[in-house]
């Protein structure tokens, strides 16, 4: 099964193939059905192939297509590499890339530009698919450059709102700004290792100096932090939410901002070589998670907190490969993927209900509210969304969240550790607050939008209800007992021994795993307080939401009137946006001005006729009737034109002037001569 | 005693050559000229080319200044004698001919070091096998070539000048 | 015994002179009599070095010099007949329609 | 004394013998003829000029012979730039045939004036004597002040006449107190004597008397203002544009190709010696004139006075080369001969391309309408082609633009120049000739790119066969040159082979 | 060996050119146009066995062919063909075909000329990229000017006497520098080389290396001027926005496509191998302008309102990468700048092409006049933003595989270059997308917009190869690369061998990684 590997890819590629020529004109409204037919015959063949890994012999298989670029010593070539962790990414590609078709086709339908937006879909599922099953860093940057051409294509896919396509060129620019800094750490991968390709790579990894692996792992994480949006490069995510829901679902949720994760958890190898660049990471992990939950915490609209949600759980993951436990990263990407479409979907199909509100309170949590009764599914596959990403035990983010939280407290990380915490006890709040103010409380959805709000079809509820079942069991069957589970014996091969924080994190690791074999007790002082700390950080943030939204709404709005200026700070998103503006873009603007008019006057004025010159010889071709000075004139030629006036009436016409000339110059030879 | 005599001759052609170019009326510059002429083959006959002398003053003298004579009839040119004579530019043109003549007397002329040793000729006046008989002979043998273009020249010349000077060209 | 440098000096100064009549003078046959003065001071210097050299080039130069000084003279005035056919006065710096 | 008769034997000097009985022949049957058909005299005369095109010819590679005791020299060089002489007067004929109808100045003299002129340029090709040199030069002077004046009713001719005879006259003048300065101290007026003299021993005291200098400057004055060297050029474009353009054709080449020869010979056969000297000032007069020729050109409205300018700018090129011919290696001075032929090649270069190019101008015009001002050219690029394509491929040769022969004939200058390390005079030179291209498509520019006015009267060529035919044969000609130039290179290389 | 192929090539379009000067008359406009694309399609079938016969083995010339031309100064007729050259012979014949076929309904006015300017361009194009012998090359050089010269000047837009004379003078002021090196060279040869005179490539190979470097940096200079006003490089670049935004369609097509090229051939051909000492004294000279091309390039077009001064600029910013990889002097360097030449020729081919299309219609070039264009026509929408992908280096397009390679070489050189070249990458993508969301996204408010019609089928015709070139050199660039990898090797190890005196990796890496660097010694 596993050699049939080229036909995942091969899937999509054809349905963008069907769509995109066809779509207009033959495909009109069954394209959604082609395109999900795509996804799923590509997410069977990733079912077989991940039967094969993990209950037969799994290892590492390599699929050569057809060598590609060689260039000297240069050479690379297409192909895929199918191990643990690359089977792990295809799942939950695959998975949630499904699910999201089915939901679009029931969300998008009667958009005018429908066989469009699944012609883009197609195609990123190919991309992403490309990405994770590539087995060169190279084929691995095609699918990450055509995985931003698609967010971008998606982002502004209702072009004819301006919001829409600027956000999507925000979100390109800023990805390519990544890709830049990817590119270096491949060059340097390349220069070092002399090859592309993982295995070589990793072959020859150990004997890379420090200083060399820790350059490579920087420069990869600029290129993961553009992808997975950390913090420099995090501002076009919340933006990225001009694009339809799903998309948001499938592309900010799941997929594409994992691809960051993918990477660093892949060159593991490397990172381990250098380790200032995972504390580097740990650290900017962790400031990007409280970072963003403290700007959760007061957005209005569901999409916004949704993203910021992303981009703080994104920094969990971060945070866990940067204190060397890769394999709690991968467990937290995939159960984030479950329960964060989830959530998404969820908010989309609350979106698609209120669809005849006013545009801007559509999306709007102050007009929402009490949407309980009126959408049961959608409210309780919410809630068990809500529940697993705040952390509560059975449910799959704590036993992804508090693994990390376990691994970064014993490999030292103390003070990664109390962000960490403190972070989840945010999302806890945000995630709850966003409940009761959209679903609990009376309804203050505009007046004649009432009637109109229905559960949603079953097109759409389907993929909810089987998200919903995925956070709950997606965690406890992989990861029971914590860092020993079943996932993280299935991944250890493909990575490294996180051997951060030295020797005491393994003992740390072992003394856990051996309290949790005993009979699942919660054996080890420190472990269980730990766990009882993260349940005690869940419940308390649920009970704070509890208190300020629904017991007496007046508190939130006291509090924002006791803290105006901290208010206004995190309700603008710390001005970053604004920050971003003044100081990077309005002065390229400057540049870019100054340039153009410096190239247009002093380059081409220089050469062609430096204002100083033209001036004189203008004022002087008006004694002597120049024909043709016009500024451009070429400024060498300007000033041969003005020399040729001078030759020209030094003609005077009177012979005696010829003569005298003549003479001139044979009485200049001649002292030239004499005194010389 | 030859000296005298050269001293005369020199300060006469200087004297005669200044008044030509600065007498405004062209009929007595011409007569000037002559005069100029005359004083020339003197010292013609003093440097020992005697035949030269006479040829100076027959054809130059005769033939030239009479040609000259003719033309200024023909043209009245007396007419401009009361219009400005000289160039607006005359003033440079004596400073710089000043400044000209001085360089080469002081410089050049002053030289002389590379200059042959005298050796003269062996004729004197009045005597055979005189100047005009060696004359005659080199003429006609070892400068023949030049003497044959020299007559083209002048023929063409003259074609030339009949062409231009006719008044209408009817044949 | 009149040394050479006699006849080159006065063979300069009349060469000066003519040069400087032609520079002068606006009218034109003036300038043409300067020119013959200059051809002048040319044989007074040729028949000056013949002497000193003893060899009669320097004479047969001076006589082709004259022949070519009356041809120039033939050639010169015709000219100026032709010019004046239509103008009167004949100064040479009126003589300008061919400039710039 | 007894009479020492020479040995003269007219058969080496025969292309002069010949000419001289075609000019008597002319004027004879110049008086039998009507003022009608006096194009016959062009006739006989072109006739003439192509017999005597065969003597030279025959003469070709017959070794170096003199006669008339040392005043006239035959080598391979003398044919070589006699047979330059000859096709120019034979091409100017034959252009000026119809010009000269349609002018009004048909008159058998005009072609008897240019034989004369034709004469003294034979003379100075072969004058082995500074005597003979400037008898050939004032018959070459005389004859052409009548040429330039020979339009009588047109007052821009006379006046051209007179300023190019004043000038003309007083640099012979010039011209003849160099000559007496350097036999005074030579004592000779043969070049090889000459040299002789100055390369004995007493030669050293010779080159370092300041009498000796100021003759070579009066040399360079002469000869410069007849190549129209820089400060002795300003006569050149009033004259060009006063004179006739045929003349004016053959005068930009013919005369400068004569002037030349004479040059190549009293500088590098007499005064070898003193080639320190003349060597440093012709490199200023060259830089000067390519420089002002082609600055001043770019500002003219008349398209013949601009290509007075750019003949001028021409003749700052062949000084090139001959400056770059002497190359100082220690004090001494070696003579590397491809520079001399690398400049005969440029001016049979030279010849084909100016004489197409005021060919073109003598096309254009007609009795009412003078294609004079380049504002006259606009649109004709459009409706005859063919015209318009061989004046762009004039162009392109006199600037230097690979077809074409211009630019092999540049390639080989700059080449010496590059070969004998003057690198400044070649980028100088270079960059001149670039900016040449500018004033050059100009005028392609306002050929194919400016409509006609409707002020401007109709394009129609003139009608004449002859100026039909001899344009065809000097654009096939510039461009089977700049193709295959083989032939006249070897021709110019063996030339050059006898002089040195 | 007689091998009449590359002289055919080259010289049928000049036979085209004369035969329609002859035989057609002003006003059969179809049947000259006809028999215009029929003789670019010959020559195109022609050119085909260059590539199927080529043998990727041989790094030499091959389809030699050697005619001695003018024997006394050693000039030869000698055409050859290998790696660095047959591309863009290929190159050539097929931007012919396609300017001739996109020209038909653009020009309007004496088309008779028209056609016979662009054959003549053709040979000249040919004949330059085939000459093995310096004098022709100086010659078909030289030549190309003239047909460009009349092609902007007689059917150009608005300021065209100015552009033209400005391209004109521009190019030939450089190439006339040029010439004094060409003869320097030639004179060299003469003294330390072999005493016979010639301008054979082959033989003045093996002068270069010996000439003192002091005469080697003042050819060098003189090489320099010539190609790089040709390129255009930074400070010489100010013909190019005027010539192309005057130039009609076809005219900026061959432009761009194929003139810019002949300054990037020539610094890969002429100026590497020749004067291998001075090139490796003035590496970071050219790279330094290099790198300011790229990023002066890119935010000078961001600034622009006119779309095809902002291709224009685009070019100068995309050469800039080429140069960076000729002068990074190792072989992933110098094969990625060959393949960027060739990628650059499609793409910004078709840019011009697409701009031509949507000039015809609405006869405006200003941005501002376009918005959401995609929804009116969405076919010339798709392939306008297909070849704005490949001309922004997405990966799976041409533009990726070229770029890489490039920044790889680059990176190899010294990693500072490929930094400061990455920061291009960046701002490409931002001046393209930037016009490609105000041109096709946005709302369809201009009603001359609505009376947009999309591309008939001749347009798709013309601009179908092109996507296929770029989709084909994007997924498969491997028979692209083999065919120059080996000659461009040549090219490395003549730069190469001659080590000049001080290391010319002028930016230290950190001691490490210099270590490890050495120690891999590739």
């Amino acid at each position: 099964m596993i050699k049939l590997a080229w036909l995942i890819p091969l899937f999509p590629a054809l349905g963008v193939v069907i769509n995109g020529f066809f779509g207009s004109r033959y495909t009109r409204d069954k394209a959604g059905h082609i395109a999900a037919l795509m996804a799923g015959l590509s997410f069977l063949v990733v079912l077989g192939i991940a039967f094969e890994m993990i209950f037969g012999s799994g290892g590492k298989h390599t699929i050569h297509l057809w060598d590609w670029i060689s260039a000297g010593k240069f050479s690379v070539s297409v192909a895929f590499l199918i191990d643990p962790l690359s089977t792990i990414m295809l799942l939950v590609v695959s998975g949630v890339g499904f699910l999201v078709h089915v939901y679009s086709v029931g969300y998008l339908h009667g958009d005018p530009g429908y066989p469009r937006f699944f012609t883009y879909l197609n195609l990123f599922m190919l991309s992403m698919f490309l990405l994770v099953l590539g087995d060169n860093y190279l084929l691995m940057f095609v699918g990450w450059e055509g995985v931003g051409l698609c967010s971008y294509l998606l982002i502004g896919f209702w072009y004819e709102k301006q919001s829409a396509s600027d956000a999507g060129k925000k979100a390109f620019i800023v990805n390519r700004i990544g890709d830049a800094g990817f590119l270096l750490g491949m060059f340097m991968i390349w220069v070092l290792t002399g090859s592309l390709t993982y295995l070589e790579v990793f072959h020859v990894a150990p004997n890379i100096t420090e200083a060399g692996a820790t350059a490579i792992g920087l420069l990869l994480f600029i290129g993961a932090a553009g992808k997975s949006a950390q913090i420099p490069l995090y501002v076009w995510l919340p933006d990225a939410m001009e694009g339809p829901t799903p998309v948001s679902a499938l592309i900010h949720a799941a997929t594409m901002v994992t691809a960051g994760v993918y990477m660093v958890a892949r060159t593991s190898p490397i990172y381990v070589m250098g380790p200032g660049a995972l504390e580097v990471i740990a650290l900017v992990g962790a400031v990007t998670a409280i970072f963003a939950a403290s700007i959760g915490l007061v957005q209005n609209d569901i999409k916004r907190v949704l993203a910021y949600s992303t981009v703080s759980q994104l920094g969990f993951m971060f945070m866990a490969l940067g204190v060397g436990a890769f394999g709690a990263g991968i467990f937290h990407l995939m159960t984030h993927a479950f329960f964060k479409g989830l959530l998404f979907l969820g908010s989309g199909s609350v979106i698609h209900a209120l669809h005849h509100a006013p545009e801007d309170q559509q999306q709007d949590m102050r007009y929402m509210g009490g949407l309980r009764s009126k959408m049961p599914i959608t409210y309780w596959t919410f809630v068990i969304g809500a529940v697993a990403i705040a952390g509560v035990p059975p449910l799959a983010g704590f036993w992804s969240k508090d693994e990390i939280l376990a691994n970064a407290f014993f490999t030292g990380h103390h003070f990664v550790w109390v962000l960490g915490s403190v972070a989840a006890l945010m999302t806890a709040f945000y995630m709850f607050r966003l409940i009761f103010m959209t679903f609990h409380g009376e309804m203050r959805v505009d007046h004649h939008a009432r009637e109109y709000i229905h559960e949603s079809p079953y097109s759409m509820t389907v993929p909810l209800m089987i998200l919903a079942v995925l956070s709950v069991v997606g965690g406890i069957i992989p990861g029971f007992p914590p860092e020993g589970g079943w996932i993280h014996t299935f991944l250890a091969p493909s990575l490294a021994k996180g051997s951060a924080g030295g020797h005491a994190a393994n003992e740390a690791v072992q003394f856990v795993r051996v309290s949790a074999k005993s009979g699942g007790g919660h054996g080890g002082p420190a472990a269980v307080i730990l766990i009882i700390l993260a349940i005690a950080i869940a419940v308390g943030g649920i009970a704070l939401a509890w208190f300020m939204y629904l017991k007496n709404t007046a508190v939130p709005d006291g509090l924002a009137s006791r803290f105006p200026g901290l208010h206004r700070l995190l309700l603008n998103k710390y001005y970053i946006d604004e920050i971003y503006q003044a100081c990077i873009v309005k002065p390229i603007y400057r540049l870019m001005g100054s340039l153009w008019s410096f190239d247009a006057n002093v380059v081409d004025g220089s050469v062609n006729g430096s204002s100083l010159i033209t001036l004189v010889s203008s004022r002087f071709s008006g004694i002597f009737d120049l024909k043709t000075v016009d500024g451009a004139v070429n400024g060498v030629a300007s000033v041969t034109k003005f020399f040729s006036q001078v030759f020209k009436f030094i003609q005077s016409g009177m012979v005696q002037n010829y003569l005298f000339v003549m003479l001139l110059g044979v009485f200049m030879m001649l002292s030239a001569y004499l005194f010389r | 005693m030859e000296l005298l005599f050269f001293y005369l001759f020199a300060a006469g052609i200087i004297g005669a050559s200044l008044l030509v170019v600065t007498r405004s009326n062209v009929i007595h510059a011409a007569l000037l000229l002559v005069l100029t002429f005359f004083f020339m083959s003197g010292v013609f006959v003093l440097a020992g080319a005697e035949f030269l002398a006479v040829v100076q003053v027959l054809l130059y003298a005769g033939g030239i200044m009479v040609l000259y004579l003719f033309s200024i009839m023909l043209m009245n040119a007396e007419v401009s004698v009361r219009l400005r004579q000289f160039h607006r530019q005359s003033f440079f043109t004596i400073v710089v001919s000043l400044i000209l003549a001085a360089e080469i007397w002081w410089k050049v002329l002053g030289g002389g070091a590379a200059y042959p040793a005298f050796k003269g000729f062996s004729w004197t006046l009045g005597t055979t096998p005189g100047n005009v008989e060696a004359l005659g002979s080199i003429l006609y043998t070892k400068y023949l070539f030049p003497f044959e273009v020299a007559s083209i020249l002048l023929l063409a010349a003259m074609i030339g000048a009949i062409v231009l000077a006719k008044r209408t060209i009817d044949r | 015994m009149v040394p050479l440098s006699h006849y080159l000096a006065l063979g300069a100064v009349v060469f000066v002179i003519g040069a400087a009549g032609v520079l002068m003078r606006r009218n034109a046959i003036i300038i043409l009599m300067s020119i013959e003065l200059m051809l002048n001071a040319v044989n007074i210097t040729l028949v000056g070095f013949s002497r000193q050299w003893g060899d009669l080039t320097g004479q047969v130069l001076a006589i082709f010099v004259i022949t070519v000084a009356a041809a120039e003279a033939a050639v010169g005035l015709a000219i100026l007949i032709s010019l004046n056919r239509d103008r009167s006065v004949l100064n040479v710096d009126e003589v300008n329609l061919l400039k710039w | 004394m007894p009479l020492v008769i020479p040995d003269i034997s007219l058969s080496i000097a025969a292309p002069e013998v010949g000419l001289a009985i075609l000019i008597c022949v002319v004027v004879v049957a110049d008086l039998f003829t009507s003022m009608e058909n006096k194009a016959g005299m062009g006739i006989l005369s072109l006739a003439g000029v192509a017999i005597l095109g065969l003597i030279v010819l025959f003469q070709w590679g017959g070794g170096v012979r003199t006669t008339f005791s040392g005043f006239y020299i035959a080598d391979n060089f003398s044919s070589f730039v006699k047979m330059v002489v000859v096709v120019t007067t034979a091409f100017t004929i034959l252009l000026s045939l119809q010009y000269a109808k349609m002018e009004k100045i048909n008159y058998g003299e005009f072609y008897v004036m240019i034989l004369f002129a034709v004469f003294g340029m034979l003379v100075m090709a072969s004058g082995n004597d500074l005597i003979s040199i400037y008898l050939g030069l004032e018959t070459m002077s005389i004859s052409s002040y009548v040429l330039v004046s020979f339009i009588r009713h047109d007052p821009l001719s006379r006046e051209a006449g007179l300023k190019y005879f004043l000038m003309g006259a007083f640099t012979s003048g010039i011209l003849l107190y160099g000559i007496a300065l350097t036999y005074g101290l030579t004592g000779a007026t043969s070049l090889t004597e000459i040299a002789k003299a100055l390369s004995g021993l007493q030669g050293a005291a010779i080159i370092a008397d300041p009498v000796m200098v100021f003759s070579l400057i009066l040399f360079v004055a002469g000869f410069g203002f007849k190549l129209a060297l820089v400060p002795f050029h300003m006569w050149l474009p009033d004259a060009y544009t006063g004179a006739p353009t045929s003349i004016t054709a053959f005068m930009s080449v013919a005369v400068k190709m004569a002037t030349l020869a004479a040059v190549i010979r009293v500088f590098f056969i007499a005064f070898p010696a003193l080639a320190g000297k003349w060597n440093l000032l012709l490199w200023l007069l060259t830089v000067f004139t390519m420089v002002w020729g082609n600055v001043a050109a770019i500002a003219q409205t008349n398209l013949k006075r601009m290509l007075a300018y750019s003949s001028i700018a021409h003749a700052g090129y062949i000084m090139l080369g001959i400056v770059t011919t002497t190359k100082i290696v220690g004090g001494k001075v070696v003579f590397t001969p491809d520079g001399i032929s690398a400049v005969l090649f440029y001016l049979v270069a030279y010849m084909v391309t100016n004489l197409g190019a005021f060919g073109m101008l003598i096309y254009l015009c007609r009795e009412d309408f003078r294609g004079d001002n380049i504002e006259d050219w606009r649109g004709i690029g459009q409706d005859h082609p063919w015209a318009g394509m061989a004046f762009v491929v004039f162009f392109l040769s006199l600037g230097g633009f690979p077809p074409t022969a211009g630019f092999v004939g540049k390639l080989f200058l700059f080449g010496t120049a590059i070969q004998n390390e003057y690198y400044w005079l070649a980028v100088i030179g270079i960059l001149a000739s670039a900016v040449s291209i500018y004033y050059y498509f100009r005028v392609v520019m306002v050929m194919y790119m400016e409509p006609r006015g409707e002020s401007q009267p109709a394009i129609e060529f003139s009608k004449a066969p002859s100026i039909f035919v001899a344009l065809l044969v000097l654009v096939l000609a510039t461009i089977y040159l700049g193709l295959f130039p083989g032939s006249i290179i070897a021709a110019a290389k063996s030339s050059v082979a006898g002089l040195l | 060996m007689e091998n009449y192929l590359l002289t055919l090539i080259t010289f049928i379009p000049l036979a085209g050119a004369v035969i329609v000067m002859l035989f057609f008359k002003k006003e059969q406009t179809v049947a000259i146009k006809s028999f215009a694309t029929a003789v670019t399609i010959v020559d195109f079938l022609l050119s085909i066995p260059l590539w199927t016969r080529f043998d990727t083995s041989e790094a030499g010339f091959q389809f030699v062919q050697k005619v001695s031309w003018i024997p006394t100064i050693g000039v030869s007729y000698f055409v050859g063909v290998d790696g660095i050259s047959v591309l863009l012979v290929l190159l050539t014949t097929i931007t012919m075909i396609v300017s001739t076929v996109c020209s038909f309904s653009a020009i309007v006015d004496r088309e008779k000329e028209y056609y016979v300017c662009l054959l003549l361009m053709s040979t000249g194009m040919l004949g330059t990229f085939m000459a093995v012998d310096i004098f022709l090359f100086y010659v078909f050089f030289e030549i190309t000017l003239v047909p460009m010269y009349f092609l902007i000047g007689i059917w150009g837009g608005s300021r065209k006497l100015y552009a033209a004379i400005k391209f004109f003078l521009y190019t030939l002021f450089g190439s006339v520098l040029m010439l004094l090196g060409i003869l320097a060279l030639y004179f060299v040869n003469l003294k330390l080389g072999t005493g016979t005179p010639t301008f054979d490539l082959t033989e003045l190979y093996a002068v270069g290396p010996k000439i003192p470097i002091g005469l080697q940096s003042w050819i060098f200079l003189a090489f320099f001027v010539g190609f790089a006003i040709k390129v255009p490089m930074f400070p010489f670049h100010t013909w190019l926005p005027d010539a192309h935004v005057e130039a009609p369609t076809a005219g900026s097509v061959i432009l761009a496509g194929i003139l810019l090229k002949m300054g990037t051939y020539g610094f890969v051909r002429f100026v590497l191998p020749l004067l291998p000492q001075a090139s490796q004294l003035f590496v970071p000279f050219m790279v330094l302008l290099s790198i300011i091309g790229i990023i002066y390039g890119a935010l000078v077009a961001m600034a622009q309102t006119d779309v095809k001064k902002l291709v224009a600029y685009s070019s100068v910013s995309h050469l800039g990468f080429v140069m960076l990889g000729v002068f990074a002097l190792n072989q992933q360097g110098v094969l990625g700048g060959q393949l960027q030449m060739i990628n650059h020729g499609i793409s910004t081919g078709a840019l011009f092409l697409l701009v031509g299309i949507i000039y015809e219609r609405r006869h405006t070039r200003q941005i501002s006049d376009f918005g959401g264009l995609s929804t009116q026509v969405p076919i010339y929408s798709t392939i306008f933003a297909v070849t704005m992908l490949s001309s922004i280096g997405l990966p799976g397009l041409n533009g990726f595989v070229g770029e890489f390679l490039i920044l790889v070489g680059a990176f190899k050189a010294s990693y500072v270059y490929a930094a400061f070249a990455v920061i291009g990458i960046v701002l490409g993508a931002a001046y393209m997308l930037w016009l490609f969301q105000r041109m096709f996204f946005g709302t369809l408010d201009n009603p001359e917009n609505q009376k947009l019609t999309d591309c008939n089928t001749r347009e798709i015709l013309y601009l179908l190869p092109m996507v296929v070139l770029m989709f084909w050199i994007g997924l498969y660039p491997r028979p692209f690369l083999a065919r120059m990898e080996v000659s461009v090797g040549k090219v490395v190890k003549m730069v190469n061998v001659a080590a000049a005196p001080q290391n010319n990796k002028a930016a230290s890496l950190p001691v490490e990684l210099r270590s490890r660097l050495k120690a891999k010694n590739f």
